[in-house]
Parts: C-alpha cells; structure tokens; sequence
C-alpha cells in the first residue's frame, strides 16, 4: 500500500480514474458531485488528458461515446437529474458496446428535489433508465477508500466486457472525507480492442460503431449476444459483503452508506442479545443471488434498508423468493436513516420472527 | 474511543475548514476519521454544519445523529442542534454571536466570546480556533501538535503565515475559562 | 427634504449603496449584526439627503425606502 | 412626504436568499417594477429555471412554474400555446440558457414565440460554485477553467444577443447592464419593453442583463459591479440588437 | 356505440385523445408512431388546438410540462429512443404532480435499434426511467379499439390523481388498422383543477408547480403524499384481463400484441386437450397482482411471453412469490413470437408439471 | 482512352439506399472524392447521424460511429479530442443539425472544434417520412405542416451558416447548392476546403449543401434540382459566411 | 372462416393500399378485420408487405407466421413468402416482374402478367388490382360490391375518377385464365 | 472521343443524368427492369458523347464511367 491521505470522496473517484488510466473526462456541473470535475479539470491538463465541460450531460454522455468508440479510457460523472438526461446515450453506448465509467452520486428526487443523498436511482441504474433490453454493471461503493478501488475496478471491468460501468454512490459518499490509501500501482487490465474506431489506415477492415439494425433478425441476433454476455457478467461478476452472517437470524440488506449504519445497527443490536447480520450487495447489477443462498438456511427474515422508497427490494425478495419474510425501512428526499428507528424495527421483527 | 462532534454556524466562519482540521489531526493521532458537511447552496448566507468522527475503530457511520461535542456558532444552530448532544456530552457557543444559552441540564456548556476575541486578535477567521481550543481542552479529541501539522496540511499555503497566530487562537480557546 | 428608511434585518452588508449614495452619507455599521447575521448599512447624516434613491436603486434586497 | 422609492408589490416581502451584492436581486426587482407598472402580475406565469434563480418564485408574486435545468423556454411555450392571453416569461442564467438550454431558446426565438426572456448573464455558474459557463470571457478564472479559459481548449463565449439577432423570430434583443444607477434605470426600460412587446403580440423578445456572482468570482459586491464595467461590457457590448425601431 | 371506422392504431390514438378533450399536442417525430402528429397536425387546428412540432423530445416533454401546469389535457407521443429523452422531463412532473397523456410505441433496441414492435420499455415505463422514486400510471391496450379507450381513460386517471400516464404499445399496434367503434360521447372526469398556474388575477394565492424542496423533511413528506397517491392507485386501479380461466392450469402472461397471439395459442392448446389461460395486465403499473391471487389455487405453471428479453417477469414472480414455476418465452429486435414455439413449450410445461 | 470519372475509391461499391435521384448520393460521393484527394481515408473517422443517411457507414470506407439523433458533433469532439489527429467528420440532416441537435452543432462550433460538418439541408425530416425541418421554408407543405408552414404558428425558418457566422470559433462556413453540375463541382471544392481547414487544425468547418428529397417533397427529381434553383437558394443564399480569406 | 392473406412486392406497388381496400371491404361485407403493414425506410425502394385478417371471429392476432393467400408482386417476396403459404393455399404471382415459378406442389399457384396487362390498360398502377381480383374469383374473400365501396372509401378523392377503371381491372384479374 | 459506361444494376431511373447531359444523349430505357425494378438510363449516340462528365457528376448513385 502507498500513499495515505484525507480525501472527499468525489475526489478519490477522480484520482482513481486517473490511476486506472483515464485521461478523458466529459461532465457537466451537478451538485454534489461537481468536485470530481474540479479535481479532473485541475489535474488532466497536468498528465496530458483533456477535460471538458460539456455544453449539457447529454452531449457529455456522447463525447463519452466518442471517445470510448476510439478504445480510450472515459468517464463521465453527474447526478440524478443529469443521469436521466444521458439515459438515451448510455442506451446507445449499451447496443454498440462501447465501455465506459459513468459516476451518478444520487440526490434526492423526483424532478430537482434536492441535493441530499438519496439511493433513489436504483431502479434506473439497475433495471432500465434507457430503452431497450440492455443492462450496465452497477458497483455500489460504501467507503471512500471502495470509492477508489471499486472505480479502478469499474474501467477494468468496462474494457474486458465492452460494457458501461456505473458507480452508484450518493451525496454523503461524494461529500465526505475519510482516509484512503492509494496502492503504488493499479492493476490495469490489459484489453485489445480490435473493434476500436481509429482510423483503418489502409491496414484493416472498416471498423463502425453502431446500435442499428433494420433487419429484425439480424437485431434479435445481436441481441442474443449482448443477452450471452449478461449472463457470463452474472455468473463471473457478482460481489458482495456479508457481515456478522454466521449466526444471524435477521438480515440488513443494503448498500452504500445504508450500509455503514447498519453497520453500527448490529453492534448495537448485538448488546440487546440480537443476532442481526448484513447482506451488502456491491455489485447491484449483477444483484449477488449467491449471498441470500448462502444465509437461506438460517435467515429468519430479512430488513431491506434503502434511502428510497423501496427499489432494491425488489430485488431482493426476487432472490429470496418466497422463502422468508422481507421487511422494509426506507427514508426519502435527503433523510438518512436513523439507527434508532431501525433497530426498534428489528426488535419488532424478532419479536413477530423468532421469540413469538 | 469515539468523538463525535458536530460544527455549525454561519456560511463564512469557517465552520468546515475546522472541522476537516479536525479530521486530519485525528488522521495524524493515527485514528479513524470521517469528515461530512453539509453541502449545497444554502451555504450561502445560510447556516453550514460539518460532522467529525475520530475513532479508534472504522468509522461506521459518518452520519451524525447525535454527538458528544457540537459547535454552535448562530442561533439557528444552537437551536437545532441543543436536543443533538449526548447525555453528558458537551455544546460550546459563540456568545458573542449568540445570546441564548442552552436550557438543557444534562450537559455541559461553554460560552466563548470567539468572534469578539478573535476580532481583538486581528482577525474575526479566528473564532473557529478559539472554539476548538476549547473542544481540545475539555475532550483531548487531538493533540496539539498533530493539531498544528493538520493546519499546515489543511489550510492553502497563502495563509500559513498566520498559523502561528492560529496556535495562539487555540492556546487562548483552550484557556479560556467562563467568567 | 428627504428621507430614506433601512429596513436592516434585510440588509446583508454588502456596501452597494455606500459608493452609490452621491452625498456619501451611508456607512456600513461595523458595530452590530443584523439577524442574518451581517453588519447592516446606515445613514450617517440625513439632513444632507437628497432623496436621489440611487441608494434604494442599487440595493439587490429591497432593503432602503427613499421618501421625499 | 411621498414614498419615491420602495419595494415592488410584485415581489413578496420575502428575504432573499441571493449573495450579499449579488444583481439577481436587483434584476427581480426590475421585473417586479415591470409588472406592477403594467399592471400584469394577475395575468403573469412566470418560469423559473435552475440557476441560484430555482425558487424565484418565493420571490415574485405571480403564479410561477420551477422547470428543467435550461429547458424554461420550452416550459414558457407550453404555457404560452394553451394560454395565449397570459404574461409568460422565463428568468434565465447563462449556463441554463447558453449551455444546457441553447436549442431551447433558439428554437423558441426563431418560433417568434410570444414570450419574455429575463437572461442573466453573470460569466459563471453560480449555483453550482463557479464553473466555467458559455460566456466566461477568455482567461477568466473559474472552478472548471483553474489556468484560465483558453480559447484553444474552452473555446470562445457565446454571444447571445448577436446569436439570437440572426433569427426573424426575434422581435427585441437588448443588452443592459446591472453595474450602476445609471444602467440601472436603463435595465428597467429594456426589461418593461420586452413585456411591452409580449402584451402586444409581436413576438419573442429576451433581455440580456450584464450581472455580478461577487461569491464565485472572488471580488467584494462593489468590485464585481466594476468588473462589469471594464471586462464585461468590452466583450458584451450594451446596446438593441433586434427591435431597434419597434414601437410599444 | 357510434361510428364504426377501420383505422390505424396511431390515428385511434389521436382521434382518441382529441375526443378526450385534449387540444394540446406537442411531439417530435419518430417512427413508428408519426402518424399521431401528423393527425394531430390535420386536425387540432381544425378544432382550434394546438399541434405543435417541437425541436426535440425534451422540449416537447418540457412543453407538455408547462402545458399541463395550466390545467388544460395535453399529450406527447414518442417512441423508444425519443421516451428515454424524455425521462428527466417525466421525473419532474411527476415530482410537481403535473398531469399529462405520454405514448410509447415502442420499437426494438437498445440504441437506434430498429423500428419493428418490442416490448422492451417495460423496465423503463413501470420501474423508473428517469430518477426518484416516483411512478407513472402504464397503460397496455391490445387492440386499436382498446387504444382508443384507454387514451380517452388515461386522460380522466391523469386529472384524478395527478399524474403522468403512459399508453404503452408497440410499432404492431401502432400501424395496423382494425375496426374502431366511437361512443358518440366521451365520459370526460370534470375534476378541478385549483393548483394550476393560469395567473392569480389577484384573486387568489400564489400558484407555483415546483419538485425542489432542499429542506430533506419538506423533501420526504412530498415523496411519503406521492408514495400514498401511488398506494391508491394500487388500490383502485388494477386492470386485467382473465381469459380461459376457469379450469386452466397453466397460465400465459402477456401484455399488449403478445396477448392477441396468446389466445390464438390458447385455442390451439385447447384442441390439443390442454388447459392453458391468459393473464393479460392491462394496467402493467399498478401491476395487477389481485389476478396472480385469483387463479393461485389452480395454477401449476406460468408462461410469460414478452416481445423483450424478460422484463415483466420480474412483476410476474414477484406476484406468484415462489408459489409456482415461471417460465419465460421472449423474442427481441423486433421479431414477434411464433404461436407453434409457444405451443412447443406449453407442451414442454405439461410434461414437466402436470402429465408427470 | 483513360477514366477521367468514376466512383471515388472512399466509396465502396455497396449500391445505396437513397431514393432515386436523392441527392444524399451525390453528397457522399463529394465527401468521398474529398477523402481520396486528400488521401486520408485511412485516417478518418466518419460520424453518422439519425436520418436518411443514418448508415452512412455503408458507403463511406473509413472507420464510422452511428450516433445518436443530433449528436454528431458531441460524438466527433469524443472522437477528436482523444485522437487529434485524425480526421473527423459528421454527416448530419437539416433536422438532426438543426433541430434536436441545435445545442451541439453550435457548442461545438463556438468551441472552434477542429472537426468537419457536412451538413445537408432538404427543409425535410427525409427518413422519417416529410415532417417540418427548422429550414423548411414558409408556405412548405409537410407532413405537419399540412396546411404550409406559417410564420405565426411554426415559426420562421432558421438559417444555419448565418447564424453560426456569429461565433467567433467557427473557421469556415460556406453553403452550397447541389442543384446542378456547375454547382456540385463548387460544392466538391467546399467539401474539400473544408477537410483541409481540418488538416490544418484551423478548427471548426461546415459545409451546408442545399439538397433534394424527392420523395417528401412530392416531385421527380428533376423538378426537384429545379426547386433547389427557384426557391431554396433564394432563402439560403450561397457563399461563404466565414473564413472567406482563409489559405488552406 | 378465416382469410389470412399477405401482399408483397416493391414499394410503390401499391401493396399496401390494396390491403387496406380488402381488409376495408371485409368490414363493409360485415366481417372483423385487421390488416398490417410493414414499415419504415425499408419501404422506400426496398421491398413492402402487408398483412390482411378477414374473419367471422375477433381477430386474435394481425400478426402472421403463416397464410392461406399469398400476392407476390417481386421476386425477393416470392423467395420470402411461398413457404409462408398454407398447405393448400394460394399464390398469386404477377409473372410481367417474377420469371420464377413455385416449387411447392402442396399449394396452388397463379402467374398473372398483371403489369403488363395494367401497362396495357394505360395505368401500371392497376396492377395490384388485377391481382387481387384473382384472389376474390378464387377465394370469395370479400364481395365484389363492397371492393367497390371500399375503393371509394381508401383512395383519395383526386384518384375517385379512377374508379371505374380499376372495377375493370379486377373483373379482368377475376377472369384471366392462364395460358 | 468519349465513353460512358452505365452500370445498369445501381441505376434508379431518376433520369438526372438525362437532362444534365449537354448533348442530349441519355435516355431512360422503359422497356426493361433492372434487379432493383428500376428503368435504367442508357446512352444513344456514344459518338456524340464529348465526355463532359456531366452525367456522371450529377448522378447521385455512382452508375456512369466517363472514359475519354
Ligand atoms: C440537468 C441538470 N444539470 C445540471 C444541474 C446543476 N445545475 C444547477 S444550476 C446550474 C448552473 C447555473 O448557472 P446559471 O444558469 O448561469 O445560473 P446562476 O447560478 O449563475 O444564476 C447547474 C449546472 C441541474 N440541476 N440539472
Ligand atoms: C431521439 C430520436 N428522435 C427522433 C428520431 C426519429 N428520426 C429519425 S431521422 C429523423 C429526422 C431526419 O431528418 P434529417 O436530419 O433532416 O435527415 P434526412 O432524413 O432529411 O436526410 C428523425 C426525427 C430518432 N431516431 N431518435
Ligand atoms: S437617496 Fe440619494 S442621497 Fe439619499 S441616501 Fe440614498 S443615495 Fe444618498
Ligand atoms: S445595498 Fe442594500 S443590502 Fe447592500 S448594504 Fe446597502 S442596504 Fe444593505
Ligand atoms: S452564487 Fe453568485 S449568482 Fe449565485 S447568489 Fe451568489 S453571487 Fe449571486
Ligand atoms: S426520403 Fe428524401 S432524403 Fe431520404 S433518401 Fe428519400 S429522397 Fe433522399
Ligand atoms: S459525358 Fe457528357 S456528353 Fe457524354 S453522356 Fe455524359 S453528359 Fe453526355
Ligand atoms: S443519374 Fe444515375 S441513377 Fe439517375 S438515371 Fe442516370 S444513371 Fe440512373
Ligand atoms: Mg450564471
Ligand atoms: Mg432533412
């Protein structure tokens, strides 16, 4: 391990992209993640990169697309708002395979809500934002030290699947500041991109970067294979945490900064005699079936906590299928969940579950 | 071991500045530590809060729901903020800005004149400083030393010719005694 | 004879009027804080008012009522 | 003794949230006087976009609508179409309607659509702490041009005005400047004029106002008004760039 | 019943809306659903309304917004690539609880895809396109009767509960023409409207359309009144079709076009002595679990059939809850299902769960 | 006896879907012949846009990207800012330029990105079956404008050149016409001039060629070249509206 | 009974127009109806189709796999669709544009030089009636005297002069015997 | 002397060439069908050809070959 230093989160996501070797950043100012631009504008020019801000996130997430189809490292980071905005892009970016990184530190919402942090673009990130059949792999850091690693990770990622990585954080992780520990040097993984658009040179076929095609069968087919890679990036890809499993009798399930409080939750949980655990997914997509399987046995139920309305827990009761109770406990609009008032929740849930 | 505090003022009183100096003492004291603020434009002009954590163990959670030291530097903070202190725990004021006091029994209250002394000192950016000289005094949050290595690293170099200056500040908060 | 009026809970200090007022009889109080938290702006000498309202004009906050 | 001077009715008595110095409140106040002195705020939506400007509506008295970052002459369109005998206009800064809104508000100019534009050009993103917006002028500092804008790598400010003019859509296209008493009052008429053109049915009309953001561009307020004055103006040239002989 | 006419679905659509009292079009066009503008373009000011083309679909879903703001019925159309534009444009009226009538007729994707009819919206209409956690009513109809009806029923929802309603179709329903019977009279819901801005003429308060509320607690009790709408939607306004249900045992689940093929399956399955239903949703959000309830006792199987890669499966088994196998028969990029493969895999369900 | 015409080498010999007497085909070929003049097919990347010609990459040999509708320019200045020096160029309608792609087309002009437009104005949406373009002319019938296009209800029509002629990073703009063969040959010097400016990293080119759609128009093609003549260049008049005295 | 009919051909063919008269006319005779084109830039030049349901029955799907009558007016739809005919079914062949014969033996099959023959009768156009009166004569599909209704209510009424004219073609589709 | 060279099979029959051909030498041939179901264009009087070019530039799908 290298360096040590107290950093904002928004910043580590920066500095891990350079690291990983993206020296192309394309964005457009959105609170709170506005620092990442910062950070990128000051240090690009620095180590020969460009940044540039777009004229909107829509032409943001298109010079993305430019630059990615070229076989460069990119990135492109905004808010919610901003991420709907790119939605018929990062559409476009899914049907050509063209990788990427793309950063939403999720606020509040609907419409301009509010700029406190919120989880409530899950559903967007991880079901359909865009149109069509595609999907994006989502990481759902908890740390800004994860920030880090896990954005190093995402344009690995990106590049060995052709695929847009989303890394899914939201405004306390942008904002906060906590230790990070640089490594002397990234593992970057090392990619031939033979379908990259650099000008054939008289040297190769044409190379073209399209998601169009009329011929219906022709699209099925093409369909078919980005289907196929969805399903090797499930079986390969899944990642999660799970914390304090082995005796638990009731589970948090959450990601993010949830994640951390519910982190306090089980120590506090643990004085009053209950054997609480935590399922952290950190790959959303591909939503970490094997954790749930793992814990089937013993899970009595299982708490959902979300800065939302409920949207992962769909997910969730998809993996658990009908096998045991799935409980609830959100907050919204910038409101972060109070550990107080979930662990009254789950003395209620043991009280229904396990000591009735 | 775990401090939690809490800072809030105005936008403009450097209530985040002196709460990341906050953190990377604790960083440099070889603890845990998170730093949160609060962000966005009602900064400005409005009221801004920060959190600190230093901690022996990993931070779980940088979110505050309540503390064992908080800050105040307005009104509308004191306010908000008075329910927030743990049991026992401890709220220290600017009472040249603020004239309430607390009416909570259950724990401890400074009133500092910062702004006031830092204005005598030359220079109102100060009262920050005096305020932590208090936390420092009466929680051991930092050290002093790793203290003055975080103004170096925290503050931009233009001002770190008044870093002496700001050490006065602390000694001064951390001397202090109500009268 | 004219008359201006500050309405100081609003005012936020920032000394717009101050360089606009021709008669240089507006001064920022250095002493107090308004609720907002700002030294407020106030007339050192109104007898010398001309009731011009270049003051009231430039004030951002609709702080300064000028009669005459 | 009269009262010469005070605070529209059109403006709530509501503090405002703006920067100490900052000419968003002068420009709201220019727009209250507007409709009080035309007598239209009954008759008025206004639209307000997402700049430091978002909730102008704790600010204006007349029925409002907050909509999309850049897309308020779209919103104003949809009102306008439905509610052809109403006031619309929209509130705009420069990142809203330079960058992310450009379509929208050429295409509502080049449509001749029958509304106001309230444009707020202060060289900055305000809102979201001072990033670098179409009309920062070469070298100027900003969050996103740390060095400086460069015309190589940031490319050159917009010109609105003169972009706009290029469109018979456009009914009255001026530039005023908020930087003191004197424009001030010039502001004023620029701005009941662009109503006044609405209200008879001539078409689009957008006044550009020369603004301070004191806050992001490091000055105190009264230093950012003379930045209008030299670097401002020497680039954004004050004056009717469509309209010029219109009679309202 | 009043006139009886063969049209296309497109134009059923737009006659429709006009009947509903919608006077207001503002779209950008894209194929396959153009022919609602330009009907829209033939006939509105014919009846003194508004059609107009806008510069893109954000400023028509921006237009549609301020429209909407004032109280009167307004409509957009698009289709897949056009609705993902849309979709910050749809967060915000769902966040300041604008009404509005928006159609997809989607087309295969992701990307420019190709203009043949997909069901592939699916997660983008009923999940979350755009950010929060906010819903829209979603429409399926599966006729160009039906089209018309529920245009002229998504107008009256829109009004009652404040809300954005989608009818979602596809290029197959979009551009084939059937026999439509008019009522010689619509049933328009007369709701007021007291929250529009339509200038207070100093009579009353201050109207303003807003979604930002930066305070978190404003910012939650907005969304906890938006979650308790969306609850009684949930509550009233389910919609779906129970066909050859009564001694069925296995169960087709198909939406739109798809459920059209579905029955002419299930008369073939029927000769073959094999018991299978349909469950058609018609409301595809709400989604209708009250069916799933209804034929649980009898049910062995499930069989969703989708013109995508398996969207609403997931609100399939989210509705059955491990109470039963569901299978998935999907089709992408434009091809549409073939009723002999689908037979071919009812059969296969049989041998499995019922004649084993 | 030598070949003194034939099909530009930059064209591959895949026979295109254009309809007949569409002058899409002539553009390419010009784009093309400009590629084999210069050499430079093997370095350029060509960005196809959303319209009839959104599969340009059939018929162009270079490296392509399809995009999305009225985002080439973003796209390109991807594509050029992370390879500078290739050769960049966007292939856009009147309605992807012009229309929804309005905010990008000028952002990437006022940004003198060194990249090159060719932009084609038929005052139609040609692939999507005849609806109202921002350049169809007063009185046009269309699809949407069934009853012709009025000023009070659709707006005026927009003219490109002339107003991205008010920024300040746009090199060279010129329009042509391709109605006849006089015409086409100046067009091709245009075409080519403008890869040149790019070449020589002077920043932003476009070339906007007047052209045909039969089909949506409602004429053979002849008649069609002919409306080019007597009622398009009247509207769009043809020159360079920047970079007139620029070397290349 | 059911009628399950495609028509293929060139755009510009009028392909789709004369689906929409059949599936018009099957309304008019009292039947349900549905009837479906292809679409899309592939029309311009490229080849078009449409899809025809006459039915006593609600139409279940427009959709079709298969067909008991199929028009083919080029030789790519020939190719395309003669093994989309039902066993037993029809083609229907306009041999002035396809030189290509069926294959299939378990289907009947009819070249009609339609192109020729509508050249003939000085408007090419008159084609696809030809064409469809071939259908009518061998499978009754719709009645003789609602196609002409049904002409009426599908062209424009610049072309209603036409009318009479196109009732000749399709009486000379419904007797052509081939030689 | 000139050559032209149609390849027949591109040809759309938009009879462009037709008219921008100085010496009036290009005919549309009805007679016959291409692959596509196009009428081609073909020459008359290749001697008269002066190998202008004119056909080719104007021809939007590349059919002619102008050899002189
Ligand atoms: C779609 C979207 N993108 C970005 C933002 C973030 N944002 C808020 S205000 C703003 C810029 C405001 O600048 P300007 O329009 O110049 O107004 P000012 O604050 O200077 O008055 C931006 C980028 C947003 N809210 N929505
Ligand atoms: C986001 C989006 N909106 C709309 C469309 C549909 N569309 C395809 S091409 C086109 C217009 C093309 O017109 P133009 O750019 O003038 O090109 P032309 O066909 O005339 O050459 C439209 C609106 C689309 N594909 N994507
Ligand atoms: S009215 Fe004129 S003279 Fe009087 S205080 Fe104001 S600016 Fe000064
Ligand atoms: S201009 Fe207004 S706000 Fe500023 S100091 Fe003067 S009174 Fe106060
Ligand atoms: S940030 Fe700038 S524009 Fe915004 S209120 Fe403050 S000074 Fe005004
Ligand atoms: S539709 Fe128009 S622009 Fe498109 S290929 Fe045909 S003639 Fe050309
Ligand atoms: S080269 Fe000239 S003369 Fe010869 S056929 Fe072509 S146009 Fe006619
Ligand atoms: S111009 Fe070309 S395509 Fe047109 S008729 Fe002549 S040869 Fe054929
Ligand atoms: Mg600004
Ligand atoms: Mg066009």
């Amino acid at each position: 391990m290298g360096q040590r230093l107290l950093m904002k989160g928004n910043e580590a996501i920066a500095e891990a992209a350079i690291r990983a070797g993206c020296f192309h950043y394309f964005g457009y100012p959105i609170t709170p993640q506005t620092e990442i631009a910062h950070y990128m504008a000051k240090k690009l020019p620095k180590v020969g990169g460009v940044f540039l801000q777009a004229e909107s996130e829509i032409a943001a997430v298109n010079m993305v697309y430019g630059a990615g189809s070229t076989g460069i490292r990119v990135m492109t980071s905004s808010s919610s708002p901003g991420i709907s905005l790119k939605q018929e892009g990062l559409s476009y970016m899914a049907g050509s395979q063209v990788p990427a990184v793309v950063v939403n530190i999720v606020r509040a919402g609907p419409g301009l809500g509010g700029i406190q942090p919120a989880q409530c673009d899950y559903f967007q990130a991880c079901k359909g934002g865009g149109h069509g059949d595609y999907r994006q792999i989502v990481l759902a850091p908890s740390s800004v030290q994860e920030l880090y690693e896990l954005t190093v990770e995402a344009f690995n990622l990106a590049d060995r699947y052709r695929i847009v990585v989303m890394i899914l954080g939201d405004g306390i992780l942008g904002q906060m500041m906590e230790v990070v520990e640089f490594r002397d040097k990234e593992e970057i993984a090392d990619i031939e991109k033979p379908w990259a658009v650099t000008g054939h040179g008289g040297k190769r076929k044409q190379n073209v970067i399209t998601s169009i095609h009329l011929d219906p069968a022709v699209l099925e087919k093409m369909n078919q294979n980005l289907q196929d890679k969805y399903r090797l990036i499930t079986e390969n890809e899944c990642r999660y945490e799970l914390y304090n499993s082995e005796d638990a009798e009731v589970f948090i399930v959450a990601y993010g900064t949830v994640a951390r409080i519910a982190k306090s939750i089980i120590e506090m949980a643990k004085n009053e005699g209950l054997k609480v655990g935590l399922i952290r997914p950190i790959t959303l997509w591909p939503f970490p079936q094997e954790a749930f399987d793992k814990v089937k046995d013993r899970a009595k139920a299982f708490l959902t906590v979300e800065m939302s309305s409920g949207q992962m827990i769909e997910d969730v009761r998809l993996a658990v299928n009908g096998t045991g109770p799935v409980y609830f406990h959100g907050r919204m609009g910038g409101m972060v969940p109070n550990k107080f008032d979930i662990l009254a929740q789950i003395k209620e849930i043991y009280s229904r579950h396990i000591n009735s | 071991m775990v401090h939690e505090i809490i800072l809030a003022g105005f936008g403009g009183q450097g209530i985040l500045s002196a709460g990341r100096i906050m953190a990377y003492a604790g960083m440099l004291d070889g603890k845990q530590v998170s730093w949160l603020p609060s962000y966005g434009p009602e900064m400005r002009g409005g009221t801004a809060n920060s959190s600190v954590v230093i901690s022996d163990k990993p931070v779980d959670s940088p979110v505050l729901n309540s503390a064992g030291s908080i800050i105040v530097m307005n009104k509308p903070s004191l306010e908000k903020f008075e329910s927030w202190v743990d049991k026992g725990g401890i709220i220290i004021i600017d009472s040249s800005i603020v004239n309430k006091d607390v009416s909570r029994k259950d724990i401890k209250s400074f009133r500092i004149p910062a702004t006031k002394i830092a204005s005598e000192m030359g220079n109102m950016a100060f009262a920050n400083i005096i305020l932590l000289g208090k936390l420092i005094a009466e929680k051991g949050t930092v050290s002093v030393e790793n203290f003055k290595k975080a103004l170096y690293a925290v503050l931009p170099e233009r001002k770190h010719n008044l870093i002496p200056m700001e050490m006065e500040a602390l000694k001064t908060g951390m001397e202090y005694n109500e009268v | 004879m004219a008359q201006v009026t500050f309405i100081t809970d609003k005012c936020k200090g920032c000394a717009l009027c101050v360089h606009a007022c021709p008669k240089h009889i507006i001064k920022m109080n250095e002493q107090s804080l308004n609720e907002k938290g700002y030294h407020p702006a106030e007339i050192t000498d109104m007898d010398k008012c001309i009731g011009c309202a270049f003051c009231a004009t430039i004030c951002p906050d609709c702080v300064i009522i000028v009669e005459k | 003794m009269a009262i010469i001077f005070q605070k529209p009715k059109a403006l709530k008595d509501t503090s405002m949230h703006y920067c100490p110095g900052c000419t968003h409140g002068i420009a709201h106040r220019l727009v209250a006087e507007a409709m009080d002195e035309l007598n239209i705020e009954g008759d008025t939506i206004g639209i307000a976009s997402v700049g430091c400007s978002y909730n102008s509506y704790d600010y204006f008295g007349c029925d409002m609508i907050q909509c999309p970052h850049g897309r308020a002459p779209a919103v104003a369109t949809g009102v306008k179409r439905s509610n052809p005998d109403k006031i619309v206009f929209t509130y705009q800064g420069d990142g809203d309607l330079a960058a992310i809104g450009t379509a929208e508000i050429i295409h509502a100019a080049a449509r001749g659509e029958n509304i106001t534009v309230i444009f707020i050009n202060n060289t900055i993103y305000g809102m979201t702490s001072g990033q670098m917006a179409p009309t920062t002028l070469l070298n100027q500092f900003s969050t996103t041009t740390p060095y400086g804008r460069q015309a190589d790598l940031h490319g050159f400010p917009i010109k609105v005005c003169e972009m706009l003019a290029t469109l018979e859509g456009a009914a009255y296209i001026e530039r005023v400047s908020l930087h003191d008493v004197k424009h001030i009052r010039k502001a004023k008429e620029a701005v009941k004029k662009a109503f006044k053109v609405q209200q008879q049915k001539k078409g689009f009309s957008l006044v550009e106002l020369l603004s301070t953001c004191p806050t992001n561009w490091g000055l105190n307020p009264v230093e950012a008004l003379n930045r209008i004055r030299d670097e401002m103006i020497p680039n954004y040239p004050l004056g009717v760039f469509r309209g010029e002989s219109l009679e309202v």
